[in-house]
């Protein structure tokens, strides 16, 4: 065990994986000789060369499209895309191709493919930086979304995206990347794609969150038991696509209250589906409406302004009480 | 300190063998086997007559929209003729002939355009991938097939084909940027057939030739009477040579036309001309191999006649078959949820159940 | 007033726009000489000519991208995409800048474009060609959303996105296209855009669509009142973003029960959203869980089998009951 | 039926004046008014100091992540110097010296990476884009606006900048391929200085020359000294009246070398060595500009000296109003949801306000 953060975490599960199966191969703008913007890739090349460690020219489209291909010849490319503001750019062959070949080939061939990209807000970034526009993605049949929100998560799902047969989305929040450590274990661990994590039991309310989002909905959580003698159960959903409904729903099937949190625009966002999903499944337990605590609607400002604009623990907060006295 | 003109190590070439009459440029004829002659005209045909009989069920309801191919046989059929059975193909979709000369099958081809899911399998061991619908997106396909060849030491070629409309898109230049860049064994085949639907090649790019886009990646571009088997197998045999001893991509451009309707939900007569089309009908790429066959005396009439019986039978079996087969799989819409994921997830199996419940009440009320 | 189809209506909005404002062009593949594919541009180049009716090489950014400089150089840029389903490879001009513009620019530059296109299923179309992604563009701040449901609302929908100083996306249910015809009046008529009507009053249950979903429900709700003697109101959405919440909202206040209704897939689409904002500003009044009555999450199937997967009247019955019944 | 090498119109030429150490080929030489020479060269300095001080600034925490122009003043002043006022510039995001010719001011640009949504507005009459930070997609930008000048009738031009990592972009090919099909007046002009963050030109694309690129649009290109500010100039001059005349766009690589960092995240010990660098630093479009103006006594020693301590004044200046200017704005976060729309629509009117009672509770508990 070493306590890592999520980027040394990442890039151990990448030199992992690829020690592991000589298919697994990187490729992305910067990710060979300079290791990654954010130098997650750090080393690969060296260790693997640079005909499995690519970095390739200035191409979104074809990183992804040329990763489709790649992984139809057998190869488990996981490519990277430097912010995920710029992954707009290859939206057509993730939508098009990705996330149709197995099914348009009707099982013949297959896109065992990952895209990682660092996502949201928080580094004092450019514009087109900061976005978190993960319902695009969860939204796309054929796709999976996944979102850690530690090192733990981080390596773990970073594990199961790349043996799994489909193709997977893999939003990396790039305020965690060093934020914090975690103890991670030096043997492969996977956790399931498609499961949500209880982090916190409570039986007064339930707090759903991902990524970044989970540190301060964790604290608001410790401030609810502090201040306001409340239980709050916290999940972490780490896959927004395929969404574990049955983690939430029977939870808010307990607690009868639910916030969901998320950077992401409010309108059309992922908490608008799983306030359907709780609508659907534990409608007749829903004491409160449910909160979303989210990013507003609109263009997430320059940094200036940008912790004002994301959800922070005083928000969830004050989402939290006013379900719980609705 | 000059103002000089740069020379580039590259050019573009212009190939033509078999002319609009068949006569040949003995200095350029290959040299090709009888029998992979008689296959390709073979080929050429059925792609021909298979075409008429889809515009036909089309027209009578009994298939949807496809894209004819009436006037490209040469243009697909004599690249992929270069191909070995281990190579790739990555089509768009309008190489009915190309898929079936590569071993996929009429009945796959009317299924498809039928409106089958179930049309999308591959017959085993055949290295094509599906039709590509999005125009130019296919492109990267190829190059990643590419770089999987190269990466794994299989000397083998991915060869793909789009037209001219798909020449404006950027994943057709991302797609010969990349290959260039990493010299991956791609053979990029333009069938530049005139027109993109109503958009004539005049005004799709201001370059006179599309091969010389070639020069763009560095890469080899060869402009070929598309219309000419002989040039186009030539130009490819060269490129897939090339390719596989690890000499990087080409650009071939085959200059054709498109005779027929863009799509069958399509009326040519709004943007073009009866002369134009009539221009083209000249050069007819069968009837020019044809001629050229039979000044070899690989062609008889007799011979010809038989053939042409031998392949509608062909077709009317295949027709058959794929009628009969519509049938039984109208009923089976539960595929639609099928190969979603290597595992359905749970929503949607939720999400089939409701649908399987849905279709048995009808079942039911029906009954 | 003529009767008229609603590839007629929005033929004759387009006529009438360039006539009043020569800022008006239109571009795309086919609009010109072919007339558009579904002929909604035809006659337009003969009498406007090819510099404003422009036929543009095959290149879905390139459309959007330079009728982004047309607009903040002054024109009205009224693009199209030959179909949603390949919108995708314009959607990083679409996010990045088309809706950010304005924003970016504090003021200085807008866009006032629309960016047409035929939308989901119902003509036996080849794969690409029959997708609902609506969803895609409403999440995405700096955009408008707009969906048109029959002739009259196409057209006055499409003058006010045409006159809208902002870029508008505008959704075109092509299985409506030629499917019936309305009486249309000769002068010009537009609609606020972000406004939601009500298609028929009821006190029993609310049903809410758009674009090609708003007739089978409409047909629903007369099989409830017949059937079952129920009084359904029907509500259609006609702008998805910015969605019109206190038309819906107002109406379950009153009825109690809902069933939202759209070709989209389920997960992550825009029926989440009214879920959300119903249970955000009607919850207290919600007699039963709201009911989602959309496409799959799936690839919408080839032909052969798009009317099982489509929402039909039986489906949005059978919701519309099991919400009456809860 | 021929085999034959396919004669282009275009070709592509190379360009320089001013050698790397400041000796100029007369017959090149351009016929420049000395208050231009000295303009051109005042601008020069002014945004390599200004980038310098930008680069302190950034070190301090004052400013976020920008993007240095060092070793580039060059390649987008001379052609931002052969526009006209009314004319338009569409900048990539490593454009700060041409910005500044065109009129933005430098307190803009600092509150631009001071992270300030106010730093979008642009002064008054002045035809400059923001800022695009997403790679190539601008370039498409210029050509809608040239479509529009043309529409219009207006004898502008477009000028649009971007690097030679830009060129791998789909939007760049689909930039060039509308400008050449609708002859839109445009100049594009690509900084290829020799690294895309850590990726080497060489490794960009295969492609002898970017400027031959130009060739796949049937459109002029030009390849020029990018650190020679008179082959700039001309170049830009160059396709500059010919957009205006009607004869359409051109592609301008201007071959230069971006000395700093790729922006301040950038670390580029990692790719590159310091002799590279070095070799560079010889090759100075500044320095060997002085030599120039010095051999025909438009700049004295002194002279220079003065002009350092005016920019260096301006500069300060700019700075201290902008760190005002900061101070002030820092509590003004409601901005954010201005100019999303010409009209606030209801539901963001409730944000809005949801957000301004979140604040002001904020405010009520620390005041
Ligand atoms: C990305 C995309 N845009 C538009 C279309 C609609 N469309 C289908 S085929 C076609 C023209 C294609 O022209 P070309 O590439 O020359 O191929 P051809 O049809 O001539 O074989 C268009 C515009 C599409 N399928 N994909
Ligand atoms: C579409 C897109 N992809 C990736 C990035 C991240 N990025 C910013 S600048 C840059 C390199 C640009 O290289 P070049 O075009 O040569 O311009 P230069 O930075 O050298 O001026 C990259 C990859 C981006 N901004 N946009
Ligand atoms: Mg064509
Ligand atoms: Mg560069």
């Amino acid at each position: 065990m070493a306590k890592m953060t999520m980027v040394q975490a990442l890039n151990h599960a990448l030199h992992q994986q690829m020690r592991k199966d000589d298919s697994v191969v990187v490729l992305g703008e910067d990710v060979g000789v300079d290791g990654g913007v954010f130098r997650v890739t750090d080393g690969l090349i060296d260790e693997f060369g640079k005909e499995r460690v690519i970095d390739t020219p200035l191409a979104e489209s074809a990183i992804v499209g040329t990763s489709i291909g790649m992984a139809i010849y057998g190869l488990k490319p996981v490519g990277e895309i430097q912010f995920s503001g710029f992954s707009y750019l290859a939206f057509h062959q993730l939508e098009s191709h990705a996330a149709r070949m197995r099914w348009r080939s009707q099982g013949g061939y297959h896109v065992p493919m990952v895209l990682r990209m660092p996502y949201a807000g928080g580094v004092r970034a450019l514009e087109h930086h900061s976005e978190s526009r993960e319902a695009y993605y969860a939204h796309t049949p054929g796709l999976k979304m996944v979102i850690p929100s530690g090192p733990r998560t981080a390596r773990a799902l970073l594990v199961s995206a790349i043996q799994d047969p489909d193709p997977v989305i893999f939003f990396e929040p790039k305020s965690v990347y060093r934020a914090f450590r975690e103890e991670v274990p030096e043997e492969e661990e996977s956790m399931p794609l498609g499961q949500a994590q209880v982090v916190r039991e409570g039986g007064d309310i339930t707090l759903i969150a991902y990524g970044a989002m989970l540190r301060p909905t964790l604290e608001a959580a410790q401030r609810l038991e502090d201040e306001d003698g409340v239980q709050a159960e916290v999940i972490d959903l780490l896959t927004i696509s395929p969404l574990d409904t049955d983690t939430f729903a029977e939870s808010v099937r307990k607690t009868g209250r639910a916030v969901v949190v998320h950077e992401a625009p409010r309108s059309f966002g992922p908490g608008a589906e799983v306030v359907s999903r709780l609508v659907e499944k534990s409608f007749w337990y829903l004491e409160a409406p449910i909160q979303r605590v989210t990013g507003f609607d609109i263009i997430i400002p320059m940094f200036a302004y940008e912790q004002v604009y994301l959800p922070g623990v005083e928000r969830i907060l004050r989402g939290a009480r006013e379900t719980l006295n609705a | 300190m000059p103002r000089e003109k740069i020379d580039l190590p590259h050019h573009v070439e212009y190939l033509s063998i078999l002319d609009k009459d068949g006569n040949v440029d003995q200095d350029l004829e290959p040299d090709i086997p009888d029998d992979q002659l008689r296959k390709l005209h073979r080929y050429m045909l059925l792609g021909r007559r298979f075409d008429e009989r889809m515009l036909r069920l089309q027209r009578q309801g009994r298939i949807g929209t496809f894209a004819p191919i009436k006037g490209q046989e040469a243009s697909q059929i004599g690249p992929v003729a270069a191909l070995r059975e281990d190579d790739w193909m990555v089509p768009a979709f309008r190489e009915a002939g190309a898929m079936i000369w590569r071993g996929q099958s009429m009945e796959g081809i009317l299924l498809l355009y039928g409106g089958f899911n179930q049309a999308g399998e591959m017959p085993e061991g055949i290295n094509n991938l599906p039709v590509a619908v999005p125009v130019g997106t296919q492109v990267l396909h190829a190059v990643g097939l590419g770089y999987g060849m190269k990466y794994r030491g299989d000397d083998r070629v991915a060869m793909t084909f789009f037209g001219d409309g798909a020449t404006s898109e950027g994943d057709f230049h991302e797609g010969l940027n990349f290959a260039g860049v990493f010299q991956t064994p791609v053979v990029f085949v333009c069938q530049n057939n005139h027109w993109a639907i109503s958009i004539p090649r005049s005004h799709q790019t201001r370059s006179e030739t599309l091969a010389q886009k070639a020069l763009a990646y560095g890469m080899p571009g060869i402009q070929v009477d598309g219309n000419d088997i002989l040039a186009t197998y030539v130009a490819a045999t060269e490129a897939v040579e090339r390719a596989r001893s690890g000499g990087g991509p080409t650009l071939i451009e085959c200059v054709t036309y498109r005779r027929s309707v863009h799509t069958t939900a399509d009326d040519p007569t709004r943007y073009r001309t009866d002369e134009e089309v009539a221009e083209w009908e000249e050069r007819d790429p069968i009837t020019r191999f044809q001629k050229y066959l039979k000044d070899k005396g690989l062609l008889s009439d007799q011979e010809l006649e038989e053939l042409e019986e031998e392949i509608d039978t062909e077709i009317r079996d295949a027709v058959e078959k794929t009628e009969k087969r519509m049938e039984e799989l109208a009923g089976e819409a539960m595929v639609m949820f099928e190969h979603m994921y290597a595992e359905l997830p749970p929503y949607l199996r939720e999400q089939r159940d409701e649908l399987a419940r849905e279709l048995a009440a009808k079942e039911g009320s029906n009954g």
